[in-house]
């Protein structure tokens, strides 16, 4: 492969640059129909799982039909979203923050013909290249992270739980039988790269071994002081190291019971990896919101402290998921949020009703505030 | 034929949801065969060895990638994440492989033409696979070489008018919801801010001056559709001061059963006929509704503007007329002290172009304060915790209002400072001993 | 006076000696009534505002007159306490959790006499030596602590605080209007003897200004090392300071925004005195309740950072007490507390209708948890 | 004719209230004239002095007490708070001022014949004030002189088989709520079980051999009349684990205005009729409640036991017959850390003289793992707070129980410990690096 030169010349980077002009503008694209009325809907109604109507003060409406998609998307997969925005759409599309794709129309005739359209594209192995759903008092996509597909600190791999997982839920993006909408995230390490810390349903990778050293290279590889710097807990100390040949090197100890896992020394220095076959996996959390429908968003609790990584399909995972997705089916009232139904019938019902352990890594016990997670009035059930 | 086996891979590629295995060889094929005869200006295989690596991460339950360094376009400091990888030999096509952020349309319309542009430079300077979008917000180019990256930036600017997104200790990617273009509940216009904050402070987004990330989203009301509040350092959310406003003639259309509540979002299941008592005024959080002779009233002054009775009756009932915006300070993920809300620190704002009281009074005078004191590594949120909220009302000169905490402190230990109290705190012990034998 | 022994000799400390006996058994102690129906008893009702009946499972009656009392109390005063105690109670009586007086009797009839005999007992200056109240729906005596009277480190005094701001209260003390039990305590200082800090309302004393440094005694009077250990912000360091006749002396520096004015080092090192009349005063707090009634316990807030000192009735603050009073008494509902009315309604609103400002002071600075009471929520009140 | 003139306390006379300075003033006036021809054993003025030294701080606006030293009696390191006054030229009669803490019965019932010799003795040997009683519980002598102490002691446990209680880093005297002498909700004996703990414990109350002090309160029901769970090392809360029980008939009585709500609580006021609905059924925490065609029911799985549906009709419903206690660790007041209330450890234990189990499984594993790792002046409260939840559990044994907690953790960061971790902490970086490359 020959290469190609854009245009840029490496020995005058400054000829000619175009810096600072930022995205562009959103009203370029717009499709007609939302550029007449904007800022002028009336109402809307969910028509069936994932697809919406728009009404405006006009009379005008959109039709919105939103389609489930894998955020790791090839432009192949693209183009062929592009053809059939061109196909129905005149050439508009938009995604959703959760990394849905929406097809817009402007009159109900056309919702008929996209819709099967859609639903007719499958991948060789059968998936749906373009589930319709997500919408209303049901599952939408799940918000994810690089995991082992493009970061250096996964504890577990984002895109291959999310599709084990969706897969499991894949009733509930196309239906909408649940109390209230019910948002799963994940992401691969304790960054949180997303909103996994306020979602109902959260899966989190998670490491629970101290880095390895590598004192040999150590010095080589890294800046000491800017590894030590980096520990959060304290947990790191330049040490001396004899190896086996005898040479004294330069390297640093680590107090294990105060690691926790967090993986900021192996951002900062190579040669303190701490990535695990067995060490590594999954964390689930329960019970957030953002919205500020009836309650205050609220925080997602640990709910499962710990399920190993099972390739490639993380059964014990989805089978936790999918007790927490039934028990507040069967269990929490119209309007409910997962976390709203958990404090209503106290967190004590929560784990039997989802037939979860309740273990002692539960309990807060990181700083202060750990403090008032506990339970602090008589009014718990038996 | 595939150039690894992924026999563990292999399992993803059926069930009903979309399979990013199925489409990632999709992908891999189509560079083999490049029917457009494309001059790719990385491994042709890359794809193929992404598969390669992460079957090797499946089997063995580990990342093989590696922190990617400090990478770039020339004269910004973010916008590129370096990445290598661990066994370069066994999967060359991926030995390195930085990301690019691309700053994302606000509200992420697009038209077929742009996307198809962004395919055609990517697919021929890059690895062809993306994400659409990454968790804050931009266009995500996964992978490609480091002489790659200054030649993709002069596409996007020359050709394709786009510049780059944030990362490093930046202004990140501005964000928003879908808002007033396309949903009735926006109390302002978030595209148009997100943009015009976008474009204002270019030189924040590229250039670290930061002590640590910073992140705005704007969310149109308090639905959080962006997660405004959970997971950015402002997070502007809309809202109103006066009446929602009734129609009356839709409310009782709901009560006889002719309207869908909460626009058929619960049609999934039988929840029997529509109960307003049961289902708005009892769940009302403030208890500030009655429905009485076929006539709703809502006492304004305590509404808290949740949206529940909105969302329940979206024909019925629509937000005030008075729109503005309440802003909300300090939001972060939990490394390290644990994840932050957004504390309301601007209980209502205007928003109008061309959003001179937000610039001035709000954004400017704490990104001063925040790169005057904050540590490095610092968020907003942490730097709140650790000089306490009264700095900021001192920055800010904002007025201390009940509406910023959720309730007074509980300990009586207020650091009183020397001006506040009378006679100061200088005394003269002998004076003192006068009354008080030692 | 001349020294009358015991039978004590200090030179033989432990010959004869008696300890580790414990209190009196309560049972000594009991009512024929209550010892013959302990545990046995099936209901209660307040007849009028602070007499009880308790009805036992046997039929036996006990009628309990409450009455307020001064904590601190003479033994003449206990002894015209016995008198009544003898005259209509077989010689018995018990104290209740809050310091007030219950004479108990078997029988209706008891009840009017004992009644009236305690109404008609006043001092000289027309206050009443046994009022009947504090029960029910209703404000108790006020626990409180030593004030001036025998601390060494009160910001205020107890007894003159609680008499002023009973006197204004009195009402809510024979009656039985509120929403629900009010309870109201008082602390000297922030170590907070008592339960001032889950009280409906409370009053505390809060020195403002860091302590004086007697330099000269410094080194005399204190081990210097124990006064720098005391302070909890680590506010004072050891130093050396020249005296005004130019001897140079051991002494501490105190970094003055550092000092939370809590006087520990006060209470190590009498050569540190923190006492200051203008500085010194009052901060109440409101909200807090111990039942599990509906809701957990709650801790106090603090609503007025400052009110000075205003001897012998400190009237700013008890007009700020009986605005709360006044705002709660109008706004709650039956059963509400006051912190359950005041979350309910919205701190806001609290400061609306109890006519209180609200000042930067009232934000939680201390510390980490600082953060939980911020709003973080778009649900509040304009 | 008072020895010291008192303007400002004067104005303390009036006013409904019982003036606690005509008190004093009593007192004064008594040991002026002594009719009894008491021999003094402290200064005859110390009540006047009081007094004057009180007045001076009305008019300072400052205390005049000295910190006491460390005085009390032979073998035991409590029991007695020293004090002296600043101004003992002025002030003779209380120059030496100490308070002893008197242990008062479980209960606080009293005969008269046991408080009139604790008066005779303490008219004799000290100030004739007191406090009937202290925060904690005790009976408060106030004010004698250092040699006094001694005799006082002798005279309590030679002449009035009474003992001193608790001050110093000790056991503190316990107390409990009236409960089951006069209370209907007593889910054990109160009584009992604090004199019992108060007898076994004596040399811990005594002497000195804790990190700070450390308080047990006995409250026989969630009302918590003895405000146990706010300021008590360990609160034992009466409980129960099976039915309410309903008195149907009653149950009508109120819903038909025949008896009053909450005992006549609310008679102050007219409240309307009696709605069993609302000031019920629809308070109750849980919803566990319902009253059709006249009958009342609860779902006792869901009942949290809050007393809010006894209350309101004591005569209609009952506490169990399954009794016993809930048991919450570390409440203490505010300084340093800020307030702590108490921490369910024990969800239920049965109360049973002699109490073995709540000795030998709860007190004392938590009394030796306080003293073994408890810093001077740390609370038990603040011990949990540092070595976490989870320390506490692993001394007691205690079986880790959702009803310790109010909710999970939010935060991810479990501290997992190296023999919970498969394979342990030590690997091979050389076997590691064949796989990644560095
Ligand atoms: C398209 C999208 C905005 C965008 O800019 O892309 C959107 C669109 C709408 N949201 Fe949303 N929300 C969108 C993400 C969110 C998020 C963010 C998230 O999940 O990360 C939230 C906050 C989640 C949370 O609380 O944890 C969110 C919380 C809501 C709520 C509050 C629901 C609740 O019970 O708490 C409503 C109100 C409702 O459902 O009635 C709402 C309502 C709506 C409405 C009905 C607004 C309207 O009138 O048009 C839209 C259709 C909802 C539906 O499909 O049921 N939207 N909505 C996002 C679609 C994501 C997706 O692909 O599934
Ligand atoms: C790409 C992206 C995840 C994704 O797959 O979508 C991402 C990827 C990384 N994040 Fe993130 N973060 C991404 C959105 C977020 C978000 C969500 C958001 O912005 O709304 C958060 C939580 C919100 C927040 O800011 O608190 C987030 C919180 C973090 C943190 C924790 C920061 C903190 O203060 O708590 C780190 C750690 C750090 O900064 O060192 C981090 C670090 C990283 C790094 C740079 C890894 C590192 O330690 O150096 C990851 C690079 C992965 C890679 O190889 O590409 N990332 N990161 C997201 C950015 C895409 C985009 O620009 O659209
Ligand atoms: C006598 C005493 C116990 C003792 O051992 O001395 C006592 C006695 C009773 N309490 Fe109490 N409580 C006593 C201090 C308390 C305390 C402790 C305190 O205030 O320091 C509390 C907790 C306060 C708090 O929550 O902040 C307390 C919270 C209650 C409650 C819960 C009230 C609520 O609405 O939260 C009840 C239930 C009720 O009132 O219906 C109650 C109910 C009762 C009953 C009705 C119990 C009974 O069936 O006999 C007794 C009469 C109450 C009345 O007069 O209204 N008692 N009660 C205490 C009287 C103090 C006084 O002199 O005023
Ligand atoms: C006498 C009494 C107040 C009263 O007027 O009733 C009292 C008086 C003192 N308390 Fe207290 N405390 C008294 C009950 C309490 C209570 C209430 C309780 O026990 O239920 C508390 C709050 C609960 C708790 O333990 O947390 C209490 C929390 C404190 C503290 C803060 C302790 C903490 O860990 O937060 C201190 C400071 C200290 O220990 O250095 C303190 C210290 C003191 C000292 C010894 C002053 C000192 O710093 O040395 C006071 C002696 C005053 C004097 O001259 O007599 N006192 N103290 C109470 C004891 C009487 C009795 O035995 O019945
Ligand atoms: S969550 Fe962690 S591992 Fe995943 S992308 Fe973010 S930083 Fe990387
Ligand atoms: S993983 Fe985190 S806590 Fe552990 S040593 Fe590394 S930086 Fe420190
Ligand atoms: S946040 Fe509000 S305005 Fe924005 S899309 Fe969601 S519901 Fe509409
Ligand atoms: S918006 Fe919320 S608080 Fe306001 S009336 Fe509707 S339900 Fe009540
Ligand atoms: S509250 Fe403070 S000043 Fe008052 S008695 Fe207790 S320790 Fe002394
Ligand atoms: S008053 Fe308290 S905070 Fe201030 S110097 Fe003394 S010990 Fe330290
Ligand atoms: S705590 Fe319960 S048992 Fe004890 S007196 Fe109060 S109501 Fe009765
Ligand atoms: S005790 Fe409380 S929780 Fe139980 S039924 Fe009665 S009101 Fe409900």
């Amino acid at each position: 492969m020959a290469f190609v030169s854009s245009g840029y010349n490496p020995d005058k980077p400054m000829a000619n640059r175009i810096t600072d002009i930022g995205p562009r503008k959103f009203d370029e694209f717009y499709p007609p129909v939302i550029a007449k009325n904007k800022g002028k809907w009336l109402y809307h109604e969910i028509l069936e799982p994932g697809i919406l109507v728009h009404v405006a003060e006009s009379g005008d409406e959109v039709y919105t039909i939103r389609t489930g998609g894998c955020r790791l998307m090839s432009v192949s997969h693209i183009r062929e979203i592009c053809e059939i925005a061109d196909k129905h759409c005149d050439g508009h599309l938009r995604f959703t923050t959760r990394n849905n794709i929406e097809f817009m129309v402007d009159s109900k005739e056309k919702v008929e013909p996209l819709k099967q359209d859609l639903l007719s594209r499958k991948q060789a192995g059968g998936c749906y290249k373009f589930p319709i759903g997500g919408s209303g008092a049901g599952i939408t996509n799940i918000v994810h992270t690089q995991g082992w597909i493009h970061c250096h600190t996964p504890a577990t791999d984002a895109s291959g739980t999310v599709k084990a997982t969706m897969d499991v839920l894949f009733d509930d993006f196309t239906n909408m039988r649940l109390p209230a909408k019910l948002k799963v995230s994940m992401a691969c390490c304790l960054n949180m790269c997303g909103a996994v810390h306020c979602s109902d349903i959260a899966i989190l990778g998670y490491h629970r071994k101290p880095p390895m050293l590598d004192h040999e290279y150590m010095n080589k590889m890294c800046e000491i002081p800017l590894a030590i710097a980096a520990c959060p807990t304290y947990a790191i100390k330049p040490a001396k190291v004899t190896l086996e040949d005898g040479t004294e090197v330069k390297s640093v100890s680590v107090n294990e019971p105060r690691c926790m896992f967090c993986g900021n020394c192996y951002t900062m220095c190579p040669a303190m990896p701490l990535a695990d076959d067995v060490g590594d996996g999954i964390v689930l959390m329960a019970g957030g919101k953002v919205s500020n429908r009836i309650s205050a968003p609220k925080f997602s609790k640990v709910v499962v402290a710990f399920i190993p990584n099972e390739m490639p399909r993380w059964p014990t995972m989805t089978d936790a998921i999918q007790r927490m997705v039934e028990a507040y089916a069967a269990d929490a009232n119209k309007y409910e949020r997962l976390g709203e139904w958990a404090e209503r019938i106290g967190w004590e019902r929560f784990f039997e009703k989802c037939e979860l352990e309740f273990t002692h890594h539960l309990i807060d016990d990181f700083r202060d505030p750990a403090y008032f997670t506990w339970r602090q009035t008589t009014n718990f059930k038996f | 034929m595939a150039k690894h086996e992924t026999p563990l891979l292999d399992q993803l590629e059926t069930g009903p949801w979309p399979s990013f295995v199925t489409d990632m060889k999709r992908e891999a094929e189509s560079r083999a065969k490049n029917e457009r005869n494309i001059e790719y200006q990385i491994p042709q295989d890359c794809c193929d060895d992404l598969l390669g690596v992460l079957e090797l991460s499946f089997k063995h339950g580990r990342t093989h990638w590696k922190h990617g360094g400090i990478v770039g376009v020339f004269g910004y400091g973010g916008g590129v994440i370096g990445r290598y990888c661990d066994q370069p030999e066994m999967f060359p096509g991926v030995a390195h492989f930085h990301t690019m952020r691309v700053s994302q349309p606000a509200g992420k319309f697009y038209t077929t033409k742009y996307l198809e542009d962004i395919c055609d430079l990517w697919e021929r300077r890059g690895s062809g696979l993306t994400n659409m979008h990454g968790s804050t917000g931009d266009i995500i180019f996964l992978g490609t070489t480091t002489p790659q990256l200054e030649e993709v930036f002069w596409e996007l600017g020359h050709n394709l008018n786009q510049d780059l997104g944030g990362s490093g200790s930046n202004l990140r990617t501005p964000s928003d919801c879908v808002g007033a273009a396309r949903c009735e509940w926006a109390c302002y216009d978030t595209q148009a801010i997100c943009h015009d904050l976008t474009v204002e402070y270019q030189d924040e987004l590229h250039r670290p001056a930061f002590p640590y990330k910073f992140k705005f989203k704007f969310d149109g009301c308090p639905n959080c559709c962006v997660a405004s509040i959970a997971r950015s350092d402002l997070a502007f959310v809309g809202t109103w001061r006066d009446d929602i406003k009734i129609d009356q003639e839709a409310v009782k259309a709901y009560v006889g059963g002719e309207l869908p509540p909460n626009g058929g979002a619960h049609a999934g299941r039988d929840w029997g006929p529509f109960d307003i008592q049961k289902e708005v005024i009892d769940l009302c959080p403030t208890g500030c509704m009655r429905y009485e002779d076929g006539k709703l009233e809502i006492n304004t002054p305590e509404c808290y503007r949740c949206m529940h009775c909105i969302c329940v009756m979206p024909r019925a009932l629509r937000i005030g007329n008075d729109l503005g915006c309440s802003i909300f300070a300090g939001a972060k993920a939990p490394i390290l002290d644990g994840a932050q809300m957004g504390s309301l620190i601007v209980p209502f704002i205007k928003v109008e172009e061309p959003y001179d009281e937000i610039k001035e009074t709000v954004i400017e005078p704490i990104w001063d304060w925040w790169m005057e004191e904050g540590k490095n590594r610092e968020r907003l949120g942490e730097l709140m915790k650790r000089q306490g909220f009264q700095k900021l009302l001192e920055v800010t000169g904002f007025k201390p209002d009940p509406r910023m905490i959720q309730e007074p402190r509980t300990n009586p230990y207020i650091f009183w400072k020397e001006d506040e109290v009378e006679g100061g705190f200088d005394r003269d012990i002998n004076e003192f001993r006068k009354h008080h034998q030692r």
